[in-house]
């Protein structure tokens, strides 16, 4: 494999390791390495879908309030509107991808910066995730739901961390192996060059948004199944977790540069630390300033090496 | 003077004890014919100060304020004040300008006897690990004082962890009691200060396969109570919302039309069990 | 300074003033740019820079001018040392530069944009009304009259070229590096400049001249610095040399040739384009055909309507009337893409913001839009992908690696990825825009070899072009617009720098 | 004047005004008004630092939370250190400086993305804030200090409200009429060509951030009188809507355009419409909604009708 990418970050998440290693004896265990992939699994499926916006010169800051109501959506549609949890489950995806495709209609046809696009449909969301029961929590689906976040088959994967990890494979597939993939970087790097290549620019635009809000959508299932309930208030400011894990992960704002690779690094990252902190019994206020630190250090450390190439 | 609009500055309806409070004022309101205005400052308190001034200008007859931020602001109740507005605070009161009357819980006395509780159902041994709420905030302050108090009287408890989350949230309590376990897989006893907090402690604690833990909470929001039926929680502290909703929007009328009230109202929250939950669940108190 | 001061003592001048060079060399880790270059600049004087694509023409501007630093040597300026680290240094020391790529700042105005970093100032306010006037006074006697308040964004390259130039020429420099200035301009345009810089001359202010257009240096240059491969290979007196000995140097081979010989035209008629209208108002009713094997030239002033009439054809503008066939079949262009589909290519104007992922390699950038050749399905093998590159490269004699950065080639190169591109996808219709601008005499002469042989591989070809050499020796047909009006096709025997020129300003 | 840059803002604003004006006979009135004033003027200070940074093309999301530190600070150095308040108000302006010091230099010499930079100081800045007193807040100050927001002299302009007019007059008469702030213009337009032209982009681009800090500073010591107390959970996400008043206003996330004038009328659209929903009594849920659609509104508007010209 290539490594030319991501080299930076993972050496920056293997220092990170060998460092929380040192600190706490509970760090480095199976065990642990699995509880970190189920705690990283929302943040990992909504950095997906962000790094195609940022790929293609986006940013989505809604994903958290989608996030949130996809999950309300998903919840009062099996709860009080009374239909199947798995038609539910879809709807609430579709309710994502729904989301998404206004941010793709504001950014490509009614011409706002992604920046706002997004943001507008942040606060729409969150409102309507809220008036959607009132402010209130949807709780108690069944065991089986519950069961695809908790239970760890053969010891393993649950059914949620498997399906971020597929979902990785295939977005990372997607985006080197083919050509709507590599398109997307053409349009992050210059969306007129783009055009002039016969790419259909707005298009893909709109899609990838679709996409980013329909990972939000999967993420709020996800999200739903581990906490074994539906909160208007899921979801508040992951979009700049999500954000940094993408740019941790070598990808650039400017658009044009990317991996899924880097963002499962980036992500670690993140996820790596908030448990690690966690295991040492670091208080959260010097979280805070460690996790800020470590973001500064790890994208200075891509960059500057990036620079002296 | 007959009241007629009664402003509601609500601290963050993100958090379901808060919403559980409007929704109760509302409800209430609304049988009395009465028009209530709710503002949501979503935990910050400069945003509430430009709420209480909206709802001044609004001419409302009464303010019934929860504060947002880590404890309460005086500047509203100051302002309310000379603008001869009576204000009822509900969970926080500010100490250098209480107001007109005050509507809480006593968490303090409500954290000791969920102490006790803990103390007996596990014969006064066990491992304990305890997550915080939003380190300063007034109610993690107190629920941390009574908590501790009984478990000066239970020397058998040993504490093993004790970490503090950021927004009170589930999420958070999940992946801080998974690392807990990750250190020490004997725990016996979560405290989360509370529900959600006490929920993800518990999920956690499935996760990990830890068997025969005791897990208590905090609040007594819907979720919670489920959790207690269920046997997911042991316990929870339930807090009348609906009582406190009621009796806020009863206290601001009074105060409107002239009528003096009590300067402190603390109300009991009620220890549930399995045994005690079913009646919270079909009208919480 | 008065002239006849500057006559008195020649010699002694030479050595208290002007810039001295010594030794000065370049390297981007381990690719030397810059060996070693001994070089002064009299005052004064026009030096002209020559050199292929990639010699290091502009690096050694940006080292005089402060831009980059370089890795050895030295430099004097009127007798002192010098050795600037910034702009700013080598500004304040008198010695500007107009990059070779214009980058002005499309959100400001003119005037904004030729001050900019040393806007008057009175009372401690911007003066306007001064800034205004100034730059105006300059841009006219460039050439161009607009308001100096208009915003640099609506303007056309030409125009922002002009503003490039008015930047350098208010800047009260005595040493003034032009850079490539009329890679965009056409003849009007070049004139104007020219008596710029004889006035600049007449000041005793020195300035060094840089263009692959070698007619203008023989016209401008008392002096002209060859440079190869980052080494300087000569220094002429431009009285004395003739033009072969020049590209022969430059080159390091002669060109026998610039313009190879043409073949006959097929019969068969490609490109049918009827009473075309632009739904922007840059050109109406233009008909005309191409047959295969042909290549039709556009000639024009600036701003004539060429590039639109050529984008519309390439599906990237609009059309409000007329009809485009294709090998007889009407076409219905919305998006690039439906061109591209039936086989109609476009090598754009502007590389940098219309042809190339700067930021991604000539992988990449060949690849882009070509995806369909290799894998139907829509899958990318990394294998096929770096052969096409491998192709495209050998295809055009791109001086690159796949892997590298499409931004940092030099023009020429750039230029070549941009043609090669497109010949992947051998299409009926092979449209250029302004093919060779900016690319050094070899280069060029291969782009016109690979042109003619499109042509004579049953490929219909347009190439428009401000350069009319170019033009007239490479086109079975010239067609000239004239404000957005077609004035008349010529056939390869008509067309002449004057029968043009006639059409091409009425 | 020249209205051409904020007619359409200023066309939103005087919409919205009317709507309000006819839907609450509460809106119209001087008193009214005064309070708007007083309710932006925290968003207002930290809105023209954040339009400094983004004409120089750059984001800066640290400014709440640094507020939060200097308010902190200040609160700190008076009540804990002792200091006279006067000197803990000027240290807590140079606290904000400071941290904008931090972020200036993350930015250009460790050329991190100005979103990633000022991500890590929003991290760490919270953190220290909540650090300085564990996350308590400090209260009591003396009246005089309390007074400065809340007294409105000879009736109309409490001290912060002036603050906040003269630090905008000041701001706009330095973009638009002094060399070095046309020099911002250049550096967000394009800091090659900035540079080219003799400006020291570094510098600029350090002192922006250290202005845009220092403004945070005394946004911080505004909100702290009006709120008679220092909070570490001050400002939290304030920083998406002064970039949403920013934007909202004219300028460009792009860089090289932007306007003090704009971003006042982009301040008073987000005060005006706080202020409006509350008073027509629109419930906190259904606010967001309204919010998110205005912003969406204002800025589609303002673009489309460029993009006609
Ligand atoms: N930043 C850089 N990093 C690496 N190589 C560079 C860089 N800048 C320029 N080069 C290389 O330096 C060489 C000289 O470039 P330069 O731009 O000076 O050529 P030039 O003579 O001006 O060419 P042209 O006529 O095309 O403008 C080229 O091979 C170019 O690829
Ligand atoms: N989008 C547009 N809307 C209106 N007019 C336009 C537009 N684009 C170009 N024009 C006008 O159309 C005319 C033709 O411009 P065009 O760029 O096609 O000229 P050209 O002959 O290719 O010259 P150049 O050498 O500058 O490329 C110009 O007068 C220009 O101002
Ligand atoms: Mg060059
Ligand atoms: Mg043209």
């Amino acid at each position: 494999m290539d490594f030319g990418g991501v080299a930076g970050p993972l050496i920056g998440l293997v220092l990170l390791c060998i460092g929380f290693a040192l600190a706490s004896e509970y760090f480095l265990s199976v065990r642990n390495a699995l509880n970190i992939l189920d705690q990283v699994t929302v943040l990992g499926i909504l950095a997906i879908g962000m790094t195609m916006v940022i790929v293609i010169g986006g940013i989505d800051l809604s994903v958290g309030s989608v996030l949130a109501l996809s999950m309300m959506m998903m919840g009062w549609l099996a709860k009080t509107a009374g239909l199947p949890l798995p038609v539910a489950m879809i709807l609430g995806v579709a309710t994502g991808a729904a989301c998404g495709l206004v941010s793709g209609l504001l950014v490509t046809l009614a011409r706002l910066p992604p920046f706002i696009a997004t943001l507008a449909v942040m606060s729409v969301t969150r409102g309507l995730a809220n008036i959607l029961t009132d402010g209130r929590q949807i709780v108690g689906y069944p065991d089986w739901f519950t069961n695809l976040a908790t239970i760890r088959h053969l010891g393993f994967f649950s059914v949620t961390v498997t399906v971020f990890v597929v979902l990785m494979v295939i977005a990372g597939v997607f985006l080197r192996y083919r050509a709507t993939g590599r398109n997307l970087f053409a349009i992050g790097g210059n969306p007129e060059v783009a055009r002039l290549a016969g790419i259909d620019v707005r298009r893909y635009t709109i899609l990838t948004y679709v996409a980013a809000g329909a990972l939000a959508g999967v993420a709020a299932v996800t999200m739903a199944a581990r906490l074994n309930s539906s909160q208007p208030s899921a979801g508040l400011g992951i979009e700049l977790d999500t954000i940094a894990a993408v740019v941790i992960g070598g990808a650039s704002l400017a658009g044009g540069v990317g991996s899924v690779a880097g963002t499962l690094i980036g992500v670690l990252i993140i996820g790596v630390l908030r448990n690690g902190l966690n295991l040492v019994g670091v208080s959260p206020f010097f979280q805070m300033v460690v996790i800020g630190s470590v973001i500064a250090l790890a994208v200075a450390f891509d960059t500057l090496g990036r620079h002296r190439k | 003077q007959e009241a007629k609009t009664i402003g509601l500055a609500v601290a963050n309806l993100q958090a379901d004890f808060f919403n559980q409070i409007k929704q109760s004022v509302e409800k209430e309101a609304q049988a009395k014919g009465i028009e209530v205005i709710t503002v949501d400052a979503g935990g910050d308190s400069a945003t509430q100060v430009s709420q209480i001034q909206d709802l001044i200008t609004r001419d409302v007859d009464a303010i019934i304020y929860i504060p947002a931020g880590a404890t309460a602001a005086s500047v509203p109740v100051q302002a309310a004040k000379a603008a001869n507005i009576p204000v009822v605070a509900v969970d926080r009161n500010p100490p250098d300008a209480p107001a007109d009357t005050f509507i809480a819980t006593d968490s303090v006395a409500a954290a000791e006897e969920l102490g006790n509780f803990v103390c007996k159902t596990t014969g006064g041994k066990g491992r304990l690990a305890e997550i915080q709420g939003q380190i300063g905030t007034t109610p993690q302050i107190d629920r941390d004082e009574g908590f501790a108090k009984a478990m000066a009287n239970c020397p058998g408890i040993e504490e093993v962890a004790k970490q503090a989350s950021n927004q009170w949230a589930q999420d958070e309590g999940f992946n801080i009691a998974q690392a807990m376990i990750q250190r020490d897989p004997e725990i016996t006893i979560f405290w989360g200060q509370a529900d959600a907090l006490a929920l993800g402690a518990a999920q956690a604690a499935k996760v990990g396969n830890l068997t025969d833990v005791v897990v208590v909470g905090f609040d007594g929001d819907v979720a919670g109570l489920e959790a207690v039926q269920s046997g997911t929680l042991t316990a929870t502290m339930t807090q009348q919302t609906q009582l406190m909703g009621r009796l806020a929007l009863d206290s601001a009328i009074k105060l409107a039309s002239g009528e003096s009230v009590p300067a402190m109202q603390l109300q009991p929250a009620t220890l549930t069990t399995k045994e005690n939950v079913e009646p919270f669940l079909t009208e919480h108190p | 300074m008065p002239a006849e001061a500057l006559a008195a003592s020649p010699a002694a001048q030479t050595a208290r003033e002007g810039l001295s060079i010594r030794g000065v060399s370049k390297a981007y880790g381990p690719i030397t740019v810059l060996d070693g270059i001994d070089l002064d600049i009299r005052p004064g004087e026009c030096l002209a820079f020559l050199g292929e694509n990639g010699a290091g023409k502009s690096t050694l501007s940006s080292i005089i001018a402060g831009v980059v630093p370089p890795s050895g040597g030295t430099m004097r300026w009127n007798g002192g040392a010098y050795a600037p680290r910034s702009p700013a240094e080598a500004l304040s020391a008198g010695i500007g530069l107009i990059h070779q790529e214009m980058r002005l700042l499309p959100e400001l105005s003119i005037a904004e944009n030729v001050f900019v970093g040393r806007m008057p100032m009175r009372g401690g306010r911007v003066d306007r009304a001064e800034m205004n006037r100034r730059a105006e006074v300059q841009l006219r006697r460039l050439g161009l009259s607009v308001p100096a308040t208009t915003r640099v964004g609506t303007l056309k390259v030409a125009a922002q070229q002009q503003v490039e130039i008015a930047k350098a020429l208010t800047l009260d420099a005595r040493l003034i590096i032009f850079d490539e200035p009329t890679a965009a301009l056409g003849g009007e345009e070049t004139d104007r400049l020219f008596e710029q810089i004889h006035r600049l001359k007449a000041e005793g202010v020195s300035s060094v001249y840089i263009s692959h257009r070698l007619e203008e240096i023989a016209r401008i240059a008392d002096r002209i610095a060859v440079l190869r491969d980052g080494r300087l290979v000569a220094v002429h007196d431009t009285a004395d040399v003739p033009v072969r000995r020049l590209v022969e140097e430059m080159v390091g081979r002669s060109v026998d040739r610039l313009f190879p010989e043409l073949a006959a035209p097929q019969a068969r008629e490609v490109l049918a384009v009827s009473n075309l209208t632009s739904a922007q108002g840059a050109f109406r009713d233009i008909s005309f055909s191409v047959r295969a094997g042909e290549i039709l030239g556009i000639a024009g002033i600036v701003g004539a309507g060429r590039t639109e009439l050529v984008r519309a054809i390439a599906g990237a503008d609009p059309l409000s009337g007329g009809e485009i066939r294709l090998d007889g079949k009407p076409l219905r262009l919305t998006r690039p893409r439906d061109a591209l589909d039936a086989g109609i290519v476009l090598v754009p104007e502007d590389r940098k913001a219309q042809g190339l992922l700067l930021e991604q390699t000539i992988e990449e950038n060949v690849a882009v839009g070509n995806f369909d050749l290799m894998d139907k399905s829509g899958w990318v093998w990394p294998g096929r992908t770096r052969e096409l590159a491998k192709k495209a490269i050998a295809s055009m004699g791109v001086k690159g690696r796949p892997e590298q950065l499409a931004g940092r080639l030099s023009g020429g190169n750039q230029q070549k990825v941009v043609i090669a591109k497109w010949l992947a996808r051998s299409p009926k219709l092979f449209i250029m825009d302004e093919p060779t601008r900016g690319v050094d005499v070899g280069a060029r002469a291969q782009i016109y070899e690979a042109i003619v042989a499109l042509a004579k591989a049953g490929m219909a070809v347009v190439v428009v072009s401000s350069d009319l050499e170019e033009v007239i020796g490479l086109s079975h047909r010239v067609m000239v617009l004239s404000r957005g009006q077609n004035r008349g096709i010529l056939d390869r025997g008509e067309a002449t720098h004057v029968a043009i020129m006639e059409r091409a300003t009425t």
